[in-house]
């Protein structure tokens, strides 16, 4: 079967098929022991569930194939929705306030200037991006702190109420019921797949981000706008971050400072897990997406089954190295099967 | 047999709109089956307040039985704070069906009202616990009332301060994480029942602004940050520490030898800080109770299932264990604290 | 009509004058070769003509039809001494990137890419990613992304060190066919014979400095007295180099039993043979032919099926062909020298690491590996590549092996060195112990090997003592005979 | 000045300057406002405050030298103190308890074993090292909590009490006061240093892992013997941390179920602060030590100060930055000058 296509290219295809059999393999064995697993609502759920994940994780990857790191992403995602929710209902610690629109790109305007000090650390002043990226995650979560003055925003029940048209917008955002309940915060991890996939597998920004990954000094030889493009994903990283920040506050309902918990961890191991290098380089969106999947749905699946808490831990744990295993596993039965097929073939 | 399922619990008028019990636990409860009440809090791993909680709902839980109205019980939630994950697990708990009475501790105050209006309205009881949302359409909330709690500690301190002569010049406050809500509202609970003792007394930092001891509540990080604080500020002579960090600040009293010299009051229970009590260097701390936080609701949804009663008013607060070294009037001793803890294991 | 004129270039190092005052003039019509010792500044000519590096002064100028071309490095195309391409992308990908045709969909390279590619020989491996493809195949991307390239003025730098004799011909070929076109062609190797074949002028680039020009009579002679003139270091005495097959007690006695070996990924099938002590064994084959997997598989780098046997327990050493596999570039030169040596003489009295051993080790190995670098303790990425080859190889033969088993022993090595290596390799085996060679170069082998064994298509199809087969000529006869077919011819 | 050294060996060990300077400056400034900082009692709790920090940190130098990550020794750290804890006092969910000793090489050896798995799945299983102990640290926060039920294990105050005389031995671990009022945790720190220093400048096994870190093709090439040493470098991990667990657990005289995340994460940036690369192959122990005190002196500096909590994190990620330009910087002037040196000699 495998002669069939038989070039390296298909091959290549195959990369994370290790992965995703896990997943279906992880599916089937919830759906076995709880019907509820794939039912309608609980895969809204479970999409629901990866919406801020995958949009950060995706950015997230292309620092990551440049062989940078962004950790600033966690701190700028509540950044941004404190900042949207301070400008916007007033009570943190700004003077003023402003409507919804302008609020919004204010949010964002703060994300692409975190983008850029990040890049400009990294790429001018020569820090590691780790250390850059670092400095940043403090000082925004700092400023969430300081910015919010500690207390918890709620649009719906503010004092004032903002105009209603207003809040109808913000909640189409991302907590907005489409036909059949789908959450309207679920088409943002469609676009964002599109986006990113596009960009990844069919621009020549993508293709050269593999390039300067892969090999940066032959890059710099090759005459590649390296620091540009550094800047740019940066800022993508950012933008993506603070976009998810808001659209979680708007499904949520409410925001209060230091709430991205774990989605810095997560984001980096969902784009580890998808078979990426965190040397640069290698990696796919596809592979991402999977990553992020296996995460999102081992806590529904956990959820589900009722498994306490302490368990759960070791669940994900063990369960995480199980699939990665498989996938390494898989993908070397694969080359194998491909060098002899090309054997046969030349 | 079917059993019968009174008219109150199958709908029931609330200040927010009539609320019907789901045609599903309905069924349940006429062929007799338990009810699942599962209590889901912002944190099942915190140190404390995890354990002495799971405690509290198995004791809830227990009394229920005892009484007549059997319920099963379960504790889930993130191991530490983590909003979208807890919000994901009520979401995948709601979708399959296997809750039939939510007691739920938010991350934030209001935090979370969209998805308690999600079980509420999908007929499924929900009181909160410790953190409210008040703006939600939940039935009760059990907690202690945070700024009353930092009031009696503060009075309760300023009493012992004024009683055994100590001069007192400066008081700080600090916090394992002082940009929450509920630690905000202990230290200006505590300035208020200080200053009803001494009026004029001078505090080092506002409730705003409460120095930071760690974000991890882990006596290592407090000190770390505690012991240079009070190196460098010896005008200070209270501190007080609004969760279980106080252990660490006896720890630092101790190191420096400031004991008999410096004090501090705080908030839960440990071998550690009630030996510090007893030793002199912490006069105050208030044991929070977070099993009664965890028990009250159980208790109640199991009633609520049974009989269709709930209370009316929607603030149900628990009385603070307020602890000291000689005890007294609305306060236990040491030695009444270390039971309590014995028990709680 | 092109024309590349520089003038007075200079770049320093730290001490080291790498240019000084460097002055030529190059026309295009016919390719132009620079000769010059390693670490005379060939490279680094190279990376200032193509943009790579700024000079500390000096002018280059580039004139097409009497019109002078603002920014040069713009129309210069470079294959670099060490192949500047990404081992994470497929071979056509490869020849894409920078030159993408359009900003959106699949990046495709221009068209001709297959035909390129066939000339190369690498058609079969366009979607091969790189990682998986041996260095030859590497450095032939990065000559097609070079010729690829529509420049003016294109910088070989030792393009062939890892081509076969009949793949070199057909680069110089499409060479020819540059120069042609009006482009200025400049060609940098050790291959003297590639200077006689193919250039009709040579610059001698020595110490930064153009030092001599030789025109029209191009002899190999010629060349290498210029190279070696007023060469201050210690040559290995003439005869101190032991003859062809002399052995330490007149017997060989076997170091390594292969029966019935195949490879894992049948590179090649079902080989035998004894490797003797006392001797220098060459292995040949084209690329594909099994011959640099063989050389592996004796290293003990690369699995295999079969009994491969060690009488003694001889302990191995190997030295890939690629330097990104044989050099830590984060260590110093005494470092790299040392990187393979144990306890026994890296360790000080105290049962520590000894620094001053080190140094010694690194102070030793300058001398007598003729590396040029300013001291032991520089970066070895400060070091011409001849000089980093010096070094691996030194490395290998410093660890003091019994067996020691070297790709492309000489590749990017200058004629002097190359001699000296040739005679450490002879005493080396002459101590009784066994050497395996894996060359791409006849004169390499009639002049440093004591037998060859010639591999085709996976199977031995040859073996023969050097001095049975007489002269160099006849022996590249012999070898491109067996290089073809399997079995001897009918 | 520097032409009397004149070296390239002089100038590797100037790489820190820049650091070491920027700490001085810190210093200086925090001693300017608050006298006390420079104090005897100050200084120690300053270094008591590194110990931890300082062993997990030299240890996780290894790994990162090899050019692999350990994401586990927060979780180690807890885990190791509960088992302790869990084994000698009882009161957990094992079913049995132990005498300290045994109970302590129990710990120890579990430590251990993790050490070997994350070994196993980085080395044989061929796992990225994030995944294989990202893996790691979720079961031994799992177990952690699952062996200790989430509470909180009081050595003198426990029911029943352990004999005197294994209280004390706990207690000198890491709690005893020596002359001078010094914490013997104190000499762990010192000890970890020197331990450390000495593996990585003065013996065959440090230098080999600078060469396998810096080219790990090439270390196999030379037949250095990657495998090995990488398991290794990983029980070291883990046994460090474990240690670094059980020291602390004595010192502050209880232990609950923590989740060290910030001392894992503290730790990867003292590394990468004190100047090692992610990818292997760079950095010294002394900037480790390095980095290990800036950030130390942070949290102490700025406790002293009281400055509020959300200016802190602003400050910390500031100076944290500005710390590590400062040391680029220097890096590159040092350079300069030193090919300035050397061009004057010739
Ligand atoms: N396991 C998989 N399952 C599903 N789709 C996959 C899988 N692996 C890869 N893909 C997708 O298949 C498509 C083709 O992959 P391929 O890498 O050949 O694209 P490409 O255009 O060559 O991209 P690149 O330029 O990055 O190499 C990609 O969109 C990739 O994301
Ligand atoms: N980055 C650098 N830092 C310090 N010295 C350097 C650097 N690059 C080159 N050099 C020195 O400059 C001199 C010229 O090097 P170059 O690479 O140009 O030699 P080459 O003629 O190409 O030699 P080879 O034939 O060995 O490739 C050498 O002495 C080398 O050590
Ligand atoms: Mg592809
Ligand atoms: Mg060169």
């Amino acid at each position: 079967m495998l002669r069939t296509f038989g070039t390296q290219k298909a091959l290549n295809n195959l990369r994370t098929l290790g992965l995703a059999l896990a997943i279906v393999l992880i599916a089937a064995l919830v759906q076995s022991q709880r019907a509820a697993f794939l039912s309608f609502d609980n895969v809204l759920t479970l999409l629901r569930s990866m919406v801020a994940l995958g949009m950060i994780a995706f950015a997230q990857k292309l620092v990551i194939l440049l062989g940078e790191i962004d950790l600033s992403v966690g701190a700028i995602y509540g950044l941004a929705a404190i900042l949207t929710a301070t400008l916007w209902l007033g009570g943190g610690s700004l003077p003023f306030t402003l409507p919804l629109i302008p609020a919004l790109i204010c949010a964002l305007l703060v994300a692409v200037l975190a983008g850029v000090i990040n890049g400009f650390f990294t790429v001018r002043a020569g820090l590691p991006s780790f250390i850059a990226t670092l400095g940043m995650l403090n000082v925004a979560e700092g400023l969430q702190l300081l910015v919010s003055n500690a207390s918890t925003f709620t649009p719906a029940y503010n004092d004032p109420l903002p105009p209603a048209w207003e809040l109808s917008l913000f909640h189409v955002l991302g907590g907005a019921l489409l036909p059949f309940g789908i959450p309207s915060e679920i088409l943002w991890l469609v676009a964002a797949f599109i986006f990113f996939w596009i960009i990844r597998h069919r621009t020549i920004f993508g293709f050269r981000l593999v390039a300067i990954g892969g090999n940066p000094d032959a890059a710099r030889v090759a005459r590649l706008p390296v620091a540009k493009y550094k800047y740019v994903v940066f800022i993508l990283s950012a933008v993506m971050a603070a976009l998810a920040g808001i659209i979680d506050f708007s499904y949520v309902g409410s925001v209060g400072p230091t709430q991205s918990g774990s989605l810095l961890f997560s984001a980096i191991a969902a784009v580890v897990i998808g078979g990426a290098s965190l040397n640069g380089g290698r990696g796919t969106i596809v592979g991402t997406l999977l990553g992020v999947i296996l995460l999102a749905m081992l806590n529904n699946g956990l959820a589900l089954l009722g498994v306490g808490s302490f368990i759960q831990l070791i669940f994900i744990g063990v369960v995480t190295i199980a699939a990665v295993w498989l996938d390494t596993i898989s993908q070397k039965l694969i080359r194998r099967a491909g060098q002899r097929s090309a054997e046969a073939t030349t | 047999e079917e059993k019968t399922v009174p008219d109150k619990v199958q709908s029931r008028e609330f200040p927010w709109g009539t609320f019907k019990l789901a045609p599903r636990i309905i069924e349940k409860l006429k062929a007799g089956e338990k009810p699942n009440v599962v209590v889901d809090i912002e944190g099942t791993g915190i140190p404390i307040q995890g354990a002495e909680m799971r405690i509290g709902m198995q004791r809830g839980c227990d009394n229920a039985a005892a009484a007549g109205m059997p319920v099963n019980c379960r504790i889930t939630g993130p191991v530490n704070p983590n909003t979208s994950q807890q919000l994901a697990e009520l979401e995948t708990l709601l979708n399959s069906a296997q809750v039939d009475c939510l007691a739920i501790q938010p991350p934030l105050p209001n935090q979370f009202i969209n998805i308690i209006n999600k079980y509420v309205d999908a007929g499924i009881p929900v009181y909160t616990l410790n953190i409210d949302a008040a703006n939600a359409k939940r039935f009760a909330f059990y907690a202690l009332n945070e700024v009353n709690a930092g009031e009696i500690n503060g009075e309760a301190t300023a009493e012992l301060i004024k009683k055994n002569g100590v001069q007192v010049n400066e008081i700080a406050m600090g916090s394992g994480a002082p940009d929450q809500p509920w630690a905000q509202a202990r230290m200006e609970g505590f300035i208020t029942g200080y200053k009803k003792v001494f009026p004029d007394a001078k505090f080092f930092n506002d409730a705003k602004s409460g120095i930071p001891t760690g974000k991890n509540f882990t006596t290592q990080e407090v000190l770390n940050s505690v012991t240079p604080f009070l190196t460098a500020n010896p005008q200070i002579t209270l501190f007080f520490h609004t969760d279980q960090g106080v252990e660490g600040v006896g720890n630092v009293i101790r190191n420096l030898n400031l004991t008999g010299k410096v004090y501090t009051s705080g908030f839960n229970v440990s071998g550690p800080i009630l030996d510090a009590i007893d030793g002199g260097t912490t006069l105050v701390t208030i044991d929070q109770g977070f099993d009664y936080q965890a028990q009250a609701p159980v208790e109640q949804c199991a009633k609520f299932l049974a009989t269709g009663e709930t209370p009316d008013d929607p603030l149900q607060h628990l009385r603070p264990i307020v602890i000291t070294k000689a005890g007294g009037e609305n306060q236990i001793d040491t030695q009444e604290g270390r039971e309590r803890l014995k028990r709680a294991k | 009509m092109t024309s590349l004129v520089v003038s007075d270039v200079r770049k320093r190092y730290g001490a080291t004058r790498a240019l000084d005052g460097l002055s030529l003039a190059i026309e295009s019509g016919s390719i132009t070769g620079i000769a010059g010792p390693n670490g005379a500044g060939k490279s680094t000519l190279m990376r200032m003509l193509a943009g790579e590096e700024t000079a500390d002064s000096g002018d280059i100028t580039l004139t097409r039809d009497g019109a002078r071309l603002d920014e040069p490095w713009r129309y210069v195309a470079v294959v670099h001494q060490e192949p500047q391409v990404w081992p994470n992308m497929t071979v056509r990908e490869n020849l894409a990137v920078g030159r993408e045709r359009s900003w959106f969909g699949r990046m495709e390279p221009a068209k001709d890419t297959a035909t390129v590619l066939a000339s190369l020989g690498i058609g079969q491996y366009a979607d091969y990613q790189l990682a998986d493809l041996s260095l030859a195949v590497q450095q032939r991307v990065e000559i097609a992304r070079a010729i690829m390239c529509d420049a003016e003025v294109f910088l070989f730098d030792e393009p062939n060190s890892a081509l076969t004799e009949n793949e070199s011909e057909a680069l110089f070929a499409t060479m020819t066919e540059l120069t042609a076109k009006g482009k200025v062609v400049i060609l940098i190797t050790h291959r003297l014979n590639d200077f006689v074949r193919y250039c009709r002028r040579v610059l001698v680039l020595r110490d930064g400095q153009i030092r001599h020009e030789i025109t029209g009579d191009v002899s190999e002679a010629r060349i290498a007295d210029e190279l070696t003139v007023g060469l201050s270091v210690k040559r290995v005495a003439a005869d101190a180099v032991p003859a062809k097959g002399a052995q330490p007690d007149g017997r060989h006695t076997v170091a390594l039993r292969l029966e019935n070996c195949c490879d894992r990924q049948k590179k090649f099938e079902k080989v035998s043979f004894e490797l003797a002590t006392g001797k220098v064994l060459a292995l040949s084959g084209v690329e594909g032919s099994g011959a640099r997997e063989l050389a592996q598989v004796i290293g003990q780098f690369r699995p295999a099926n079969g009994t491969i046997a060690t009488p003694n327990g001889e302990n191995v050493a190997y030295l890939a062909a690629s330097r990104r596999q044989t050099i830590f570039h984060n260590l110093s030169v005494g470092e790299n020298l040392a990187a393979r040596l144990g306890y026994r003489q890296l360790n000080g009295a105290a049962g520590l690491l000894s620094p001053a051993r080190l140094s010694a080790i690194g102070f030793g190995g300058l001398g007598r590996y003729n590396v040029k670098a300013q001291n032991h303790m520089a970066p070895i990425t400060s070091l011409s590549g001849g000089n980093q080859q010096k070094v691996a190889l030194g490395a290998a033969i410093e660890s003091d092996p019994d067996i020691l088993v070297v790709e492309e022993p000489t590749r990017g090595v200058d004629v002097a060195s190359k001699r000296d290596i040739y005679a450490m390799i002879r005493s080396f085996a002459r101590t009784g112990r066994a050497v395996v060679l894996l060359c791409t170069e006849v004169p390499e082998i009639f002049e440093a090997a004591d037998e060859v064994v010639v591999l085709a298509k996976g199977a031995i199809s040859g073996r023969l003592e050097i001095t049975t087969a007489g002269d160099l000529p006849r022996l590249a006869d012999w070898i491109a005979e067996r290089e073809v077919s399997p079995l001897p011819s009918p």
